[in-house]
Formats: C-alpha cells, structure tokens, sequence
C-alpha cells in the first residue's frame, strides 16, 4: 500500500541534468534593451543554453521600401538605431547616391560627417549609461544623460528634431548649418574631453568594474569576425576594419584620425574601444568644424526629390497618388535610374550598416536589404554567453550595444 | 506565575508545532513549522536563565541550519509527488507502538530529578552572566570534551568538502559531454 | 586585387558553376549556380590572395518582376569582403521557384545563421544543413512569405495570433475590464 | 502592571520615532543621491519634496494588493511581516543613550544577530512563495549571501566582544570611555573595514545588493510583491541599514558619547553617527556598481573571513600581553 507522502507547490526548481532551470527573460525585463527575449537554461545561475528571439519590433521595412521611392524611405531609417538616427540616414543617402550617381557638394560631405560623428557620440553616451546600469553603476547613467542633452540641444538647433532627424538628402543635407550651431559644437568639443574623463574616474580603475568585465564574454578576432560582428564589438577583439578607413565616404578620407583597437575581446576591451573612439570622433568634429568649405549643401543636378503631399496646398481633394506618380514618372522618362544592384555600408556607432539596393529603373527599390549590426550582434549573443552566469548575460549583451529597433527593422 | 505561563504556552507551542511540522504536506511549511518551534525552544532557555543558548539556538538552529534544510529543499525537485511504501503494513501496529511508547515516558517521569546546584547556582550564574559561566565551564573543566567536538566537526567539514569538490567536478563533465554530443 | 580579376578567378576555378560577371558602379556580382556554393565561397574564404572572410551580408531576392528572362525566379545575394585584402565581391545563386532551397554557409560564417533564417522567414528560400531553421522575425505560425512579390502589401488576413487576442479583448469587456482605458481612446 | 503600560508607551513612541525616521532616510537618499547624479530629487510635494515620503507611504497603502495565483498565500502574507517584526525587535535591545533602552539584555549583540537572521526568512520566503523564477533565484541568492556574511559579521564583531568583555550593548559603549581615543575603531580598525562591507552585504545593499538586482533579476524577491506589501519590505530594509549603522556605531564609534554632552537630548551623537553611517551607504550606491554573485561569495569567504579570523587572533595576543 501506498500513499503520497508530500504534495507540494510547484517549486520552480533545476531537475538535475534532465531538466535546466529555463528562465524566460524578456521582451518585459529591464535589461534586455527593448523588446529582446532571451530564453535561458540554467544549471544554478550558469547558463547552459541561451537563445534569443527577436521580432517583436518588427515592420517590415524592406517590404515598405519596395513600395515608396527613394526619398519616402529615407524617414524610415530614422526607425531603425533610433539612438544614433542621424547615422542611419547618412549611410542610406550615401548608398542610394551611389546607386543613383548623384554626386554631393564638399559642404554637405563635410556637414555629413559632422553630424555622424555627433550622432556617434550620442549613441556611445547611451550605451555607456545603459551599460554602467546593467553593471550597477548608476551614477554613469546620469552624466552621460546629461551630455547626451547638450548633443541633443545642438541637433534641435540645426534641424528641428531631436530624435528622428530625416536631415540629410539624397544629394546633399536639407539645409545649411547655422553660426550658432558651430559655435555651441565648438564649445562641446573643448568641454567633452573632461566629462569623458570624469566617466573614466568613476569606473575605469574601480576594482568592481574591472573584476565584472575583464576576461567576460571573451571573443577571438577570426571568431568575431566569422560571427559577423563589427564596429567596437569587431575592434575590440583587435580586427583592424572600420569602413571609415577601408571604404570611405563622405568627407572621411580627409580626416586624421585613429581606429582604436582592443587586444583581448572582452567586455572591458570593447568599453575602453568606445572611450577612446568618443575621443576619436572628437577630433573629427574639431576637423570639420576647421576644414568646414563654403558652398551649397544640395547638389544642384540633384533631382527635386518632393514627397509626395497627402493633401493639396492649393485647396480641394488631395490626390497625393497622381501628383508623387507624376514626379515619379518625369524622372524615370528623364532617365536617372540606372538598372543594377550595390552594396553600400557605413560605419554606423554599431557597426557595419549596410544597404543592398536592387534597382531595375524605376524610382523605386525593386529590392531594399537593410544589414543591420544589432541583428548579427543579436545572433552572437549564445556563443558568447555560454557557460557564463546571468550577470555576465546582462553584461554582454550591454557591451554588444543592441537597439531592437535596428534588429527586428 | 508569569514564568509558569509562558512556560506552559511554550511548551504547548512545541508539541502543537512539532506535529505540525512532521503532518504538513508541504516541506517548506514543514520548516517554517520547525522554526517556530526553535522559537520556543530558546523561549524555554530564557526560563532557565540560559539567554546565551537562547540567542545561539536562534542564530544556529534557526538562522543557519535551517536556512540549509531550505536550500536543500529547494535544490530537490519535488515537482513529482513522492510515493513512500509503507514500513508497517497495518495503522493500528503503529498506534499500538506509539500509545505504548507514550505510556512508557509518561511513566517515567516521576523519576526525573533535579540535578545538583555545583558551582554555579543561579545567583551567581545571574551575577556573571550566563555567556560568561559558559565560556569559563567550557574553557577550564570541559576543555578536552570540547577540543574533541571541534576536531569532529572538522573532519566533518574536511569531508563535506571532498564531498562537494567531487559533485562540482561532474557537472562540468557532463556538459562537456553533452557538448560533444551536439 | 581588382574585383573583376577575383571573379576571373572563380570563374577559372569553377567554370561550370559561374554563370555571368556583371558590374555596375564599380561592383562586380557574379551569378552561379546554387550547387556548389559552399565550396565556392570556403574557396573564396581560404584561398591566399582571396582571403574574403568577411560576410557582409546575406540576403534572398525575388526575381518575379525583373524582366530579365535568363534569371530564375530567387537568388540568394552573398556581399563578401576581405578585411586584410580591402576587396569585395558579390556572389548570386541562383534558385529555382519550384525548389527553393540552397545550402546553408552558416559552417563557414557562424554569423550567417540569422541571415539565413531572415532569408527563410521573409522569402521562403530554405536552407540544407542548417540546424535551426525557424522563422525569426515573424510569429512562428505565420502564413506565407512577405517579401515574396506577390505577396500584397496589405496582409490577406489578420494573424491569426491577433484574432486570438482580440477575442480575449472582447471577452474580458463583458467582465467590465478594461472598459476605462477604451473610453479614453475613444476620447483621444 | 503599570510598569506593563509604561513599557507599551515607550514601545509605542519608539515605533513612531522609527518609522519617521525610515520615511526621511528614504527621503535623505533619494535628496543625496538626486544631489550626487546632477539633479533635485523630490522637488514636487511639500518644500523641497519634504512631504515626499508621506505622499509615498499613503499612495502605497492604497494601493492595490496583487497577490499571484499560484502563489503560496499563507507565505506570501506573512514574509514581509516576518521581516518587518525582527527588524523592529532588534530596535528594542539599542541603547540610544545611557538608561534609553527599552530592554537592557545581557546578549544584545547576539540578539541583534539572530534577528536579523530572522529577517532572512521574509526574504527567503518571499522568493519562494511567489512562485515565480526571478523572484525564486533572489532568494535563493539571498540565503547563500546571508548565511556567508553572518559569518564575516560575527567574527568581525568578536573582536570587540573580547576588548570589552562583554555582550551588552551599553557596557560595550561604557567600555569605551568617554574620549575619542578610546573608540574600539583604532585598536580594531581591521574589524570596522570587515564589518563596514559585511553590513553592505547583510542589508542588501549595493554593491551586494544580488537579491534585488533590478537589472538581473528584474527585481528578485520583491518582484511579485505590490502596494503596502513591497512597501514593507523597503521599510524593513531601512530599519536594517538603521539597525546596522547603529551596531557599529555603538561597537566601533564611541555610541552616543560625543566632544560635548548635548544637554536633555542625549542619544544627539548616536543619531548624528548613524546619519554618518546611513550617508556612507548612500554615497556607496551612488558610486559602485554590483558585484557578480560567485565574486561576492568569493570577497565574503576568501577576504573577509579570514580577515576576521586573523583579526580575533592578533587582539587576543595583544590582549593576553597587555593584562
């Protein structure tokens, strides 16, 4: 005869080997960065098997590019790294003027590179913030806020927005930089130098700091490179590429600066790479603002890319259609889309952004292939964080700098 | 008359909570049942002046051996109702047994006398402390006793840790294992 | 090394394989066929000179709109790139509509096994050899492939995971929840 | 009897001092810690956001209590309250000055400590009633970090216990005399650095503070818990860091002796030291960032223990040299 002798709660509980400890973090979980879900199994707090799920963001911009034309598209990668859009909309201009052969006026070029350089300042101060908080550290988080606010102030002031910017266009940038735009960069060039150093007091030698990221989340350079990553995350692990000096566009071929390699690949490698590229892209910001030619800052044989109007100024029914479909046609009887596919990648403060354009002569992409580097980051995170404990998870997938938004597209 | 009182309360709290914790289907509540019957054990200390074994019954007992048998209750699985066979066949055998055994003790109590006062009558414990007569006990009369303990509890702790270096290392294996598998 | 002499070079390496070489602003793409893929790209990979080891990016295409008639209907788009080299070179296979389906690269870049699940989830191009072949960015029980060309701009149908919720919306009104925030939304 | 009701009284006014306390150590934090990260902290309610903390404790007395299905109800309920109660019994053995003390036990050290392992079950209980997987590894991380700095605590503590040859808590403070050299933090300057980190640790807060590390374990133990409930909890935690500041105030800093008697309020220098000991903390968690759980392990276990060992060994020699 027999009887049960317990009959409990279920307590959520590691079975032995059979059955890991799974534990669902995420899309709601305070460090996943946005809507990331990380499913996790877990022998005590190691982690035997992580695998990210990504999609929750997702809108299909490569579908909604086959169905505007060039100029449409260009808002939507304001959506994509939402933390440093300014990138985005430069490296799509950049690939859609190859693709189209439009050239761009030194002005533009110098102003292009100018506001990629502070957009990559913006998203290096937000992955430090969020970065120091995921570790703990959150004082960082609060400075580089307030850094990023002055950054932000200075893009209000040359375009009006402050989050998605949609400034510069196929051909050039909208509109010219004002004096008193380079006179407030000017004095964040002179004033970041000591705020950066006032990051690195904080957490640079802090025994904590040092003992939860060096040798965490360690990355080969062949390894890193066969993953896909790229930019600091490539960098780090000692991978001289960045497209700024391999393939560059824009302005950056004048430009005396340095790449800044780690040797070790770890978390701490990849942190002191973005220091040093704050510092970086300082310098670039100096040179521009010096070498700044006048000139215009639309080229002139550039096509008068209108969106298309939803509702007709004049008065009476909008017929947005007809009117966007009527420039459409002028310019594809006009003869300005080429028949042929390119490849363009910028160097993005996440790494390599990359656009696939396939155009077969219309104004519209017949195809749009957005490579995102949050997307392949992403897809590093379950080698890197094998065999690591939760807190290391969180940290890596802090150090890799992910914006959901960029991944799901 | 204040010291019978609470000597009675405690003492029903043991009973009452000592076969609580061995009838509750739940270990945890199982447990927490045992806690507050350490509670109660160190209020019956209090009642014979032992504050210093009071204050270590809680810390000890309840504050880190029990907090162990949680770990270890936590760590096994016990998702899956655990089927015992029982070791007497009949309930009646062991009611017999039990009413017996029950018979036996409360027979015996009238025996139970108080020991004798030696050196350390109440007053003087009161006087110095109970921590103080303690140490002073353990560290002059029982010192060989007491060193013998500590060397027990060592060999204890020696091999627990054998032990457990021995669990640590399979784990491992396994996963490797089950790496190369994939 | 030039781009159009790498092409050169594959294509003496394996002539059967390369179907075209075509260039445009400088870039040169090089159509094969979808047998031999892996070995074509683990030659680009390994070969001194080539040295391609990095993959840039992965992505399907649907020829069903391009008139050009000697396409088959998808192609997978490999974009390489040699970071000691500094040359690059795009590699088309060629996929029939009627088999969709090419070997997976993803031994070769480890990084190329979220690309090729975008591929799969987004235009049902299917992969031999690689382990997790799932839908990535879209809900697992998804109908059809979007990037497709025929598939319309605006879904056919409600997902059918939305229907679910919006029935467990409408549900959960007759208990009186969620009554509150709808009248807010009717307001704004 | 009456002895019975002035003993409720003072019980009663302790209570309300404490628990005014809490609301403005809240409030002390989140000013310091607003003032140490470039901005105000609490501005809105009251001057300055002085109304702040009673704006909190009426908005979370109201608010509703969720309670997890599959939760284990009967735990559930009671783990906040098992932490609130021993924090607040160990309040009853602190002297605040001389004769202000509503129970003068010969054991008040010990009694402190077997408290605030009690207090350890709300915690323990919390993550598991809950029944929810976060929740379930913050209070499994929390037994382990608690079991493993009682110990570092503890020993670190002997030291003083064997200076002043006792357990009481007012004898230890007369032990020391009324002169600033004779506080127990020179001659155990070892004890104080162990005590100061272990008592980080036993309070949970950072860099120790794994239980609840919000950007692990979205918020361990506490994750379920809403309304009054979670409330408890943070009220427990701050009579813990209350509890744990005045500890080694009395033990290491001299209790309330000062430079100068403060006439009618005595127990004056005791406060201003715990305030000293409650900034100390806020000015850590403002400044660290968290340690790794098997790197806490291995700082309590590997740094602090042995420091404490050695620490009790070097006083008795000392002291069996000096008497």
């Amino acid at each position: 005869m027999t009887r049960p002798v317990t009959k409990t709660l279920e307590i959520p509980v590691a079975d032995g080997e059979r059955n890991p400890y799974s534990l669902k973090m995420g899309p709601q979980h305070p460090a996943t960065h946005g809507v990331l879900r990380v499913d996790l199994e877990l022998d005590g707090e190691t982690i035997l098997k992580c695998t990210p799920h990504v999609g929750y963001l997702h809108r299909g911009f490569d579908k909604i590019a086959e169905n505007r034309t060039y100029a449409q598209t260009l808002i939507l990668t304001d959506r994509l790294d939402y933390i440093g859009a300014m990138a985005n909309n430069v490296g799509y201009c950049v690939a859609v003027e190859q693709l189209l052969g439009f050239s761009v006026p030194e002005r533009a070029k110098y102003i292009r590179t100018m506001v990629c350089e502070m957009s990559r300042i913006c998203s290096h101060l937000l992955w430090l913030a969020t970065h120091a908080l995921d570790i703990g550290a959150m004082t960082v988080f609060l400075y580089c806020f307030r850094e990023r606010e002055i950054l932000l102030d200075l893009f209000e002031e040359l375009c009006g927005a402050r989050l998605t910017f949609s400034y510069p266009r196929i051909g050039g940038v909208r509109q010219d930089v004002t004096r008193k735009f380079i006179d407030e960069l000017q004095r964040v060039i002179h004033l970041f130098p000591g705020r950066i150093e006032e990051y690195e007091t904080l957490i640079d030698t802090n025994r904590i700091w040092l003992k939860r990221t060096v040798g965490i989340g360690k990355l080969s350079g062949d390894k890193a490179l066969a993953l896909g990553l790229t930019g600091p995350c490539l960098r780090g692990s000692g991978v001289d590429y960045d497209i700024r000096k391999h393939r560059p566009y824009d302005a950056y071929d004048q430009m005396d600066f340095e790449v800044p390699l780690g040797s070790d690949g770890d978390i701490y490698a990849r942190y002191r790479c973005r220091m040093e590229e704050l510092r970086q892209s300082l310098r670039i910001l100096q040179q521009c603002v010096d070498m700044l030619p006048p000139g215009p800052v639309l080229d002139k044989d550039a096509p008068d890319l209108v969106m298309p109007l939803h509702k007709n100024t004049k008065g009476g029914e909008a017929d947005s259609t007809s009117y966007g479909t009527g420039i459409i046609k002028f310019m594809e009887e006009q003869g300005i889309y080429p028949a042929g596919d390119i490849y363009v990648s910028t160097e993005a403060p996440k790494g390599e952004l990359g656009f696939y354009f396939i155009s077969d002569g219309s104004a519209r992409a017949y195809r749009m292939h957005i490579r995102s580097p949050s997307f392949i980051h992403i897809s590093a995170l379950p080698t890197i964080a094998q065999g690591e404990l939760i807190a290391d998870l969180i940290a890596n997938i802090g150090s890799l700098d992910v914006v959901i938004g960029e991944c799901d597209r | 008359m204040f010291t019978q009182i609470f000597f009675c309360y405690c003492a029903v709290m043991i009973i009452g909570t000592g076969l609580l914790a061995i009838t509750m289907r739940n270990p945890v509540h199982s447990v927490l049942m045992v806690l507050v019957l350490f509670f109660h054990m160190a209020g019956l200390y209090l009642t014979l002046q032992a504050e210093f074994l009071a204050a270590v019954q809680i810390i000890v007992y309840a504050g880190a051996i029990l907090v162990l048998y949680l770990f270890v209750l936590f760590l096994v699985s016990l998702r899956e109702e655990v089927l015992i066979e029982r070791y007497v066949d009949s309930a009646w055998i062991g009611r017999i047994f039990a009413g017996g055994l029950a018979v036996a003790l409360i027979g015996i109590l009238p025996t139970f006398i108080l020991g004798e006062k030696g050196n350390w009558p109440l007053a003087r414990v009161q006087e110095v402390t109970h921590t103080k007569a303690m140490g002073q006990e353990m560290y002059t009369t029982f010192i060989l006793p007491f060193e013998i303990a500590g060397l027990i509890l060592l060999v204890a702790v020696i091999g627990g840790l054998v032990l457990a270096k021995r669990n640590a290392a399979d784990p491992a294996l396994q996963t490797d294992e089950r790496e190369i598998q994939k | 090394m030039e781009s159009m002499e790498i092409a050169g070079r594959l294509q003496a390496q394996f002539p059967d394989q390369v179907l075209d070489i075509c260039s445009f602003h400088g870039q040169v793409g090089v159509l094969i066929q979808r047998q031999q893929v892996v070995d074509m790209l683990r030659w680009l990979r390994d070969t001194p000179g080539m040295q391609m080891n990095h993959l840039m990016d992965l992505c399907g295409v649907d020829n069903a709109k391009k008139d050009e008639p000697t396409l088959q209907r998808f192609e997978v788009v490999y974009n390489l790139y040699s970071v000691p080299e500094r040359h690059s070179l795009r590699i088309r296979a060629q996929i029939p509509e009627e088999d969709p389906c090419i070997d997976s690269i993803s031994s070769l870049w480890a990084g190329a096994d979220w690309h090729e699940r975008e591929c799969f989830d987004l235009m049902g191009i299917s992969f031999n050899g690689h382990e997790n072949m799932k839908r990535i960015l879209l809900p697992e029980d998804w109908q059809g492939h979007p990037l497709r060309k025929e598939y319309p701009l605006k879904g056919r149908e409600e997902w059918s995971g939305m229907e679910e919720l919006l029935h467990k919306v409408e549900t959960l009104q007759q208990f009186g929840f969620n009554d509150a925030q709808n009248q807010d939304n009717e307001k704004t | 009897m009456m002895q019975v009701l002035i003993l409720f009284i003072q019980i009663l006014v302790l209570f309300a001092i404490v628990m005014l306390h809490v609301a403005y150590a809240t409030y002390f934090e989140r000013k310091i810690i607003g003032h140490m990260q470039v901005r105000m902290g609490p501005m809105r309610v009251g001057y300055h956001g002085l109304l702040q903390p009673i704006a909190d404790g009426i908005k979370s007395f109201f608010k509703e209590d969720i309670i997890p299905e599959q939760a284990d109800k009967a735990a559930f309920r009671a783990a906040p309250i098992i932490c609130l109660v021993a924090m607040m019994t160990s309040l009853a053995v602190l002297p605040f000055a001389k004769g202000w003390v509503l129970a003068d036990i010969n054991i008040g050290l010990l009694f402190i400590f077997a408290m605030s392992s009690l207090a350890s079950y709300g915690v323990i209980l919390a993550g598991w009633a809950s029944n929810s997987k976060f929740t379930f590894l913050g209070g499994m991380r929390s037994m382990a970090q608690v079991i493993s700095y009682e110990i570092a605590m503890g020993l670190s503590l002997v030291g003083v216990m064997m200076l002043s040859g006792t357990l009481n808590l007012t004898e230890i403070v007369e032990a020391q005399g009324t002169s600033f050299t004779g506080m127990y933090i020179f001659p155990q300057i070892l004890a104080f650095f162990v005590f100061c980190i272990a008592m980080l640790a036993e309070t949970n807060r950072v860099p120790f503070d794994l239980p609840e590390a919000e950007t692990e374990l979205v918020s361990g133990y506490c994750t379920e818990y809403s309304g009054m409930r979670y409330a408890i909890f943070f009220m427990a935690e701050y009579i813990g860091m209350m509890v744990m500041a005045a500890i080694g105030t009395i033990c290491f800093l001299g209790g309330w002796n000062g430079p100068f008697v403060i006439p009618f309020f005595p127990p004056f220098w005791l406060i201003l030291k715990i305030y000293v000991f409650m900034f100390f903390f806020i000015w850590i968690r403002a400044t660290l960032p968290r340690y790794r759980y098997d790197q806490l392990m291995e700082l309590g276990w590997k740094l602090l223990i042995p420091l404490a060992l050695a620490n009790i060994v070097l006083t008795g020699i000392i002291k069996a040299f000096t008497s």
